[in-house]
């Protein structure tokens, strides 16, 4: 078997493709595939962060006319839905999942490469009635990305609770169907497709994280698939299965008997928690990576960050009623999901302290990619810290649906996770282009959106402790909210900060795509595998054999080597000094 | 390796803007929250749970900006001070350390012990019913305004049932329900230990009282309980917390906490449901 | 496509054709048992019909999960071969079904806040005086066209 | 393998290093996948299931099924459903032995029995709609009752379609690689003995004055092969009975068109599938009907 492996490169490898559209368009390459999904999603967060900042105008200034009350709540609805399901997930473990994981575990293609194909244009399809929502009657769904019925349920609801909602159910079902073939893919792969030597206790930790977070996607997402199935029948064929009797619309009776509202937050949330771990857990893989790599130290406790990242996924399953505290939940249930939600704290803190233990007595290099990655840091520290208080299910009471949970939220998962990608896209756009991206936009892209973001969701705690509530189109019925007028100012200009920023690594992709001088195989001296491929990869990946691993991910500054690294790839006798791993 | 090959060598070197930077941020991050403590903070407290509720903030708070500060004191140093300092500069090989993290697992494993334990025993407090002498008042919402029901004379509410095909699904036949007020001003008695049901007429609406440090949803279909013990005198308001349409932003309440006389003085001034059955005033 | 994917990712021993588990005999007793269990399960459903036994509800519920457990490990083990497959691989597979259980535990508290505090769903009423406004309607008119 | 492992040893590696291929399960990627992905979709019918018991939970007069159900009818889809079930584990087991013509009787029984289970369910659904069941009413009380019913059974009855989709697919496919592998292994021949394979050069018995032409293709059941007749402007192909071809020089022979383990996993796979489908209904047997 091992031969196998080694010495039939093209027993897998597929000859390589002709035309431009086998090339580019419906390439089974999975780095085209990654690319794709980057710049996909990319094109994704250039609508959201547009909703975002159509949202930051108006609450700063309630009387200026950007959106009205029915088109503010389209906007928050699908801000929401576009940042969470169609940038950031497929820019995680689509874009980085498919270009890192073969790169980084030897293997010369994803385990079946047309499923992977398949995957992303699923993705594309969609967008489609995503998007096709905007300009149907009555918008987009209104009622939040949560989508909770009743409101997501009675068409008379809401403006958006018309055709607007049915197109949204069939745009999350469609991407729910794409992301199950690309976890089927990494699974396969990570498990069976691993160079020689590569053991699991050597994968880098982006793979590791990658990995868990395809685990938790392929068992979270069908069952939201099925709760979100039910409520397309109680909207279209008039089941009643979260809608109950008796309720109301507009004088009307409305014609549903029986269901129980509670039923589809449980099965959302069940998704719910779990999709925040899989948009979480590859930044921290990612920048683990580049923190060792530029602060040439091999990353701390290993081990232990692997077994959090592990606890961290199996605990994301147990806590989903942190969402519901408030809502009508059995009290009994609070206790045990207040108490299994603060055990993540754990696994939390252990991965904070190796990242800061590091940073101690390391040779830091301050690429653009280093200084996501400790602002990655900062932001999660600054983010995950106010989770304590959210999953304290008595303070939830105080600060459930409060700017409290929006700035908690977008600190962790949107922030943190936004600089994971940066990160990303700083450390391998070389690998991916062959090209090096400019160093300078890249220092004013991280200064804007580091401020800006701080800027932002720092204040929104405040906001949240004096009252302020989410989803409102204007503050101004409120005069506890509208003594805070002057931070929602605050925050709107640095909101701007960062979509300014924004722009500027917009500018800076497509200028170094072209202009950016050309890089080595090996850029930034690293150890993992990826770096040992021409740059950019060929068709296939490796020329000849896949160099077998020789050792742990993070072999840097070891006592004795010639180099200040020694990749993973390079023989004990090469390299003069035998590791430990 | 050619020096041309090592992008390493031409990146910033310097730590030190960053380091401040994250500096700046602790120590804005830390004005900005004392600051604000007197002038946006939590609502004047004006409910006897609520006190409880402010002082696990602030312990919480006191904990994690504690950490908060450890971090990025940390991290602002290491920025600054291991900055690479050329070829001659080598990084301290330490990939592990078992005291180490056995320390920073156990330390906050103690911490999220006793602040779990303490939330859950708080969170039963707030959950347990009050006992039978406390006021009663059902909350009522709608796209998008607010009303109450009130037990009137007999102490009880008329109860409630899904299947009566009316709004609120009050159910007149059933004898309790002919007594019941119900009025657009919702009033609650100071000092006395209020059962909150919260009933909806159409989507999910939440219970938000800031002062009271009270929020519950209102389930559709479900009548949800909600318990506070009012202790200021005064009018408070009430938002509605959960989107439920596009009156949602404007959807304001009030809640008046007023003494037990002012309270029976002004709920006998007002109609029953029989009474607003029977318009002419006929059957009593 | 299939032929580049079996590239390298097959099991060792299995170009020996050497077949195991027991061979057709031991899917024809698989076989036997299952049907016996559905048999079984049938008559605890039918016992009061056909003994005249009475099983209290617990019992029934509690026998009828437990022979499904059973018959699902049944399937399992010998139909789709896990007895025969690596511990690891069950192991894995175990933990997302206890996921499973878990998720329907932890929901299962909540159908029963809703039915206790809303009257409307007539907690402890016998199908005698419940839900007369949906009463069996004799001619609900089925929708056409199914 | 051993070679293999040698560049290896050279090194610090010990023999129990990975060596990539199928551990850490010892399955095959395609059977592997299969696994995941049929986890996968537990995981769909646990939320619907769930939803149902929640359903059901949430009302306290659940209409008595037993009644409703005929329980003889269930009784017996199930026992359908089982066997079908054991005629898939016989055909993965010939499968396995490489007894090609078991494994395609055997498929056949249990696309059968997967057709016939999906006639007693069309019939049980069709009786259940004309007493006025639908998703929205129900004749017996709760509405829920009719409507996780349809959803319930309508999702597993969707998973045996496929699964039957699937099934015939893999017969196809099966009998082709059988015909193709009867094909290599007892190859056309000509007069002499020698085999006629794609690409030999042959002489036309029927067109004596022709050149030496080439096989373009073999067609072993009817006895015909096609090959290129050259003519005065362009190369014609037309198709000859064996007897009128007389082989001059053989090809190469041919490699074996599809591999055992090829064929074997196939089956293996729509066999987990469809034991899955069987699995399923287990669960809703008891869930739905029995408790």
């Amino acid at each position: 078997m091992a031969t196998a492996t080694a010495a039939h490169p093209d027993a897998h490898a597929h000859e390589d493709p002709q035309s431009f559209v086998s090339k580019y368009i419906f390439s089974y390459d999975h780095k085209v595939i990654g690319v794709q999904y980057l710049i996909t999603s990319l094109f994704m967060m250039l609508i959201g962060g547009a909703l975002a900042m159509a949202i930051r105008t108006q609450l700063a200034w309630p009387n200026s006319g950007v959106l009205k009350a029915d088109s503010y709540l389209a906007a928050i609805s699908m801000h929401g839905t576009i940042m969470i399901f169609f940038v950031l997930t497929p820019a995680l473990i689509g874009g980085f999942g498919n270009f890192l994981i073969p790169l980084k575990i030897g293997a010369r293609d994803m385990a079946f490469p047309f499923i992977n194909m398949l995957s992303y244009w699923t993705y594309v399809v969609s967008i489609i009635p995503l998007l096709a929502s905007f300009f149907v009657p009555g918008g987009p769904l209104s009622g939040g990305w949560t989508a909770y019925p009743p409101l997501s349920a009675l068409r008379g609801a809401a403006p958006g609770s018309g055709l607007g909602q049915d197109l949204w159910l069939l745009s999350i079902a469609i991407f729910l169907i794409s992301s199950l073939f690309g976890s089927l893919n990494y699974l396969t792969t990570i498990l069976q497709m691993r160079v020689r030597g590569m053991t699991f206790w050597r994968l880098p930790l982006t793979v590791w994280s990658l990995f868990i977070a395809s685990v938790l996607a392929l068992l979270s997402f069908p069952v939201v698939t099925g709760g979100a199935l039910l409520l397309l029948l109680d909207r279209i064929a008039g089941t009643s299965f979260y809608v109950p009797a008796g309720l109301f619309l507009g004088g009307q009776l409305v014609d549903h008997k029986g269901g129980n509202p509670l039923l589809y937050q449980h099965l959302f949330w069940f998704m719910g928690h779990p999709e925040v771990y899989i948009v979480i857990l590859p930044p921290m893989g990612m920048v683990s990576d580049t923190l060792a790599n530029f602060a040439r130290k091999p990353i701390f406790g290993y081990k232990a960050m692997v077994v959090s990242m592990l606890a961290i996924g199996v605990l994301s399953f147990l806590v989903w009623g942190h969402h519901m505290y408030v809502t009508g939940m059995h009290p009994m249930l609070g206790t045990a999901f207040a108490a299994m939600t603060l055990a993540i704290a754990i696994p939390s803190a252990v991965k904070t302290f190796n990242w800061m233990a590091t940073l101690w007595r390391g040779k830091i290099y301050f690429s653009t990619s280093m200084l996501f990655s400790i602002g990655f840091i900062s932001l999660f520290t600054a983010g995950g810290l106010t989770g304590i208080f959210l999953g304290n299910a008595a303070l939830d009471i105080a600060l459930h649906n409060t700017y409290f949970v929006i700035g908690h939220f977008h600190l962790v998962m949107g922030a943190a996770a936004l600089f994971g990608i940066f990160t990303g896209v700083y450390y391998w756009f070389p690998k991916m282009f062959g090209r090096m991206m400019h160093e300078g936009m890249g220092r004013v892209h991280f200064w804007l959106s580091l401020i800006g973001l701080y800027g932002t969701f720092f204040p929104m705690y405040i906001l949240g402790i004096g009252g302020m509530h989410r989803r409102i189109f204007s503050f101004e019925a409120f005069g506890y909210i509208t003594r805070m007028h002057d931070i929602n100012i605050v925050i709107t200009i640095s909101a701007f900060m960062i979509f300014i920023g924004g722009l500027v690594f917009a500018y800076n992709l497509i200028w170094s795509l072209t202009h950016g001088p050309n890089s080595a195989d090996n850029p930034w001296r690293a150890t993992t595998l990826e770096w040992s491929t021409p740059t950019p990869p060929p068709h296939g990946n490796w020329v000849g054999e896949v160099p077998a691993v020789h050792r742990g991910a993070y072999e840097y500054s070891v006592p004795g080597a010639k180099d200040d690294y020694i990749p993973q790839w390079v023989t004990p006798q090469k390299a003069g000094v035998v590791t430990e791993h | 390796m050619s020096q041309a090959d090592n992008q390493l060598e031409r990146v910033q070197r310097s730590g030190l803007s960053l380091g401040l930077l994250i500096w700046s941020f602790m120590i804005v991050g830390v004005i900005s929250i004392l600051y604000a403590r007197d002038r946006w903070w939590f609502l004047p407290l004006a409910s006897q749970h609520g006190a409880e509720i402010d002082r696990m903030f602030d312990i919480i708070l006191v904990l994690t900006g504690a950490m908060f500060i450890l971090v990025h004191a940390l991290l602002g140093y290491f920025v600054i001070q291991y900055r690479s300092r050329g070829a001659a500069s080598k990084a301290h090989y330490f990939p592990h350390n078992v005291v180490l993290e056995l320390t920073y697992t156990i330390l906050p494993g103690l911490a999220m012990l006793g602040l779990s334990v303490a939330g859950i025993l708080l969170w039963s407090n707030i959950h347990r019913p009050p006992g039978p002498d406390a006021f009663v008042v059902e909350v009522r919402a709608e796209q998008f305004g607010w009303s109450a029901r009130y037990p009137g004379a007999d102490g009880v509410l008329g109860r409630t049932d899904n299947d009566v095909a009316e709004p609120y699904n009050v159910d007149r036949k059933d004898p309790a329900s002919r007594d019941d007020v119900v009025n657009s001003e919702i009033r609650v008695v100071v000092n006395r230990p209020v059962r909150t049901l919260l009933r909806t007429r159409d989507v999910i609406h939440e219970f938000y009282v800031p002062a009271f440090r009270t929020k519950r949803y209102m389930l559709s279909g479900v009548s949800n309980e909600t318990y506070f013990t009012p202790t200021r005198t005064g009018t408070y308001d009430i938002a509605c917390g959960f989107v439920c349409g596009v009156g949602h932003y404007a959807m304001r309440g009030q809640i008046q906490v007023v003494t037990q006389a002012e309270f029976d003085t002004w709920v006998k001034q007002q109609k029953t449901l029989a009474d607003a059955a029977a318009p002419r005033g006929a059957a009593r | 496509m299939t032929t580049q994917t079996h590239g390298h990712g097959r099991p060792p021993g299995t170009d020996a054709g050497h077949a195991h588990g027991g061979g057709y005999a031991g899917y024809a007793t698989t076989w036997f048992y299952l049907l016996a269990i559905t048999l079984v399960e049938v008559a605890i459903v039918e016992a009061k019909a056909w003994f005249g036994l009475d099983l209290p509800a617990f019992m029934r519920i509690g026998s009828l999960i437990a022979l499904t457990v059973l018959k699902a490990g049944l399937i399992m083990a010998y139909f789709m071969h896990l007895k025969f497959e690596r511990r690891s691989l069950v192991l894995i597979l175990l933990v997302p079904i206890v996921l499973l259980v878990l998720l329907y535990v932890m929901i299962l508290p909540d159908a029963h806040t809703f039915r206790a505090v809303n009257p409307g769903m007539k907690e402890g009423a016998g199908p005698s005086h419940g839900t007369p406004t949906h009463a069996p309607a004799p001619a609900a008119t089925p929708r056409s066209g199914h | 393998m051993a070679e293999a492992v040698s560049s290896v040893e050279a090194g610090t590696e010990t023999s129990r290093e990975w060596r990539g291929g199928v551990s850490p399960f010892g399955l095959s990627w395609g059977k592997l996948m299969m696994w995941i992905f049929l986890l996968s979709d537990a995981f769909t019918f646990g939320g619907l299931l769930t939803a149902y018991a929640i359903a059901r939970s949430s009302v306290a007069n659940w209409p008595p099924q037993l009644e409703i159900f005929g329980i003889g009818l269930v009784t017996t889809m199930t026992f359908i459903l089982i066997c079908s079930s054991a005629t898939m584990a016989v055909a993965v087991q010939a499968a396995k032995a490489s007894d090609h013509r078991r494994v395609e009787r055997f498929l056949i029984y249990t696309i059968v029995g997967g057709i016939i289970f999906l006639g007693f369910q069309a019939y049980e659904w069709s009786h259940f709609i004309h007493e006025g069941a639908t998703l929205s009413t129900n004749p017996w009380g709760v509405p829920a009752f009719s409507a996780s019913f349809f959803v319930v059974t309508g999702f597993h009855g969707s998973h045996v379609t496929s699964g039957v989709i699937y099934l015939g697919y893999v017969l196809l496919r099966v009998r082709q690689e059988r015909m193709a592998m009867e094909a290599w292994r007892n190859p056309l021949r000509d007069r002499n003995g020698r085999r006629i394979d794609v690409g030999a050069r042959v002489k036309l018995l029927s067109k004596p004055q022709a050149p030496e032409s080439t096989v373009e293709t073999v067609n072993v059941r009817n006895d015909q092969v096609v090959a290129l007749v050259p003519g005065k402007a362009t190369n014609d192909a037309e198709t000859f009975p064996a007897s009128a071809i007389k082989v001059v020089e053989e090809a190469p022979e041919p490699p074996m068109p599809v591999d055992h383990f090829t064929r074997s996993e196939r089956v293996e796979n729509v066999g987990l599938y469809w034991h899955f489908v069987d699995l399923v209904w287990v669960f809703v047997f008891t869930l739905m009907y029995l408790i």
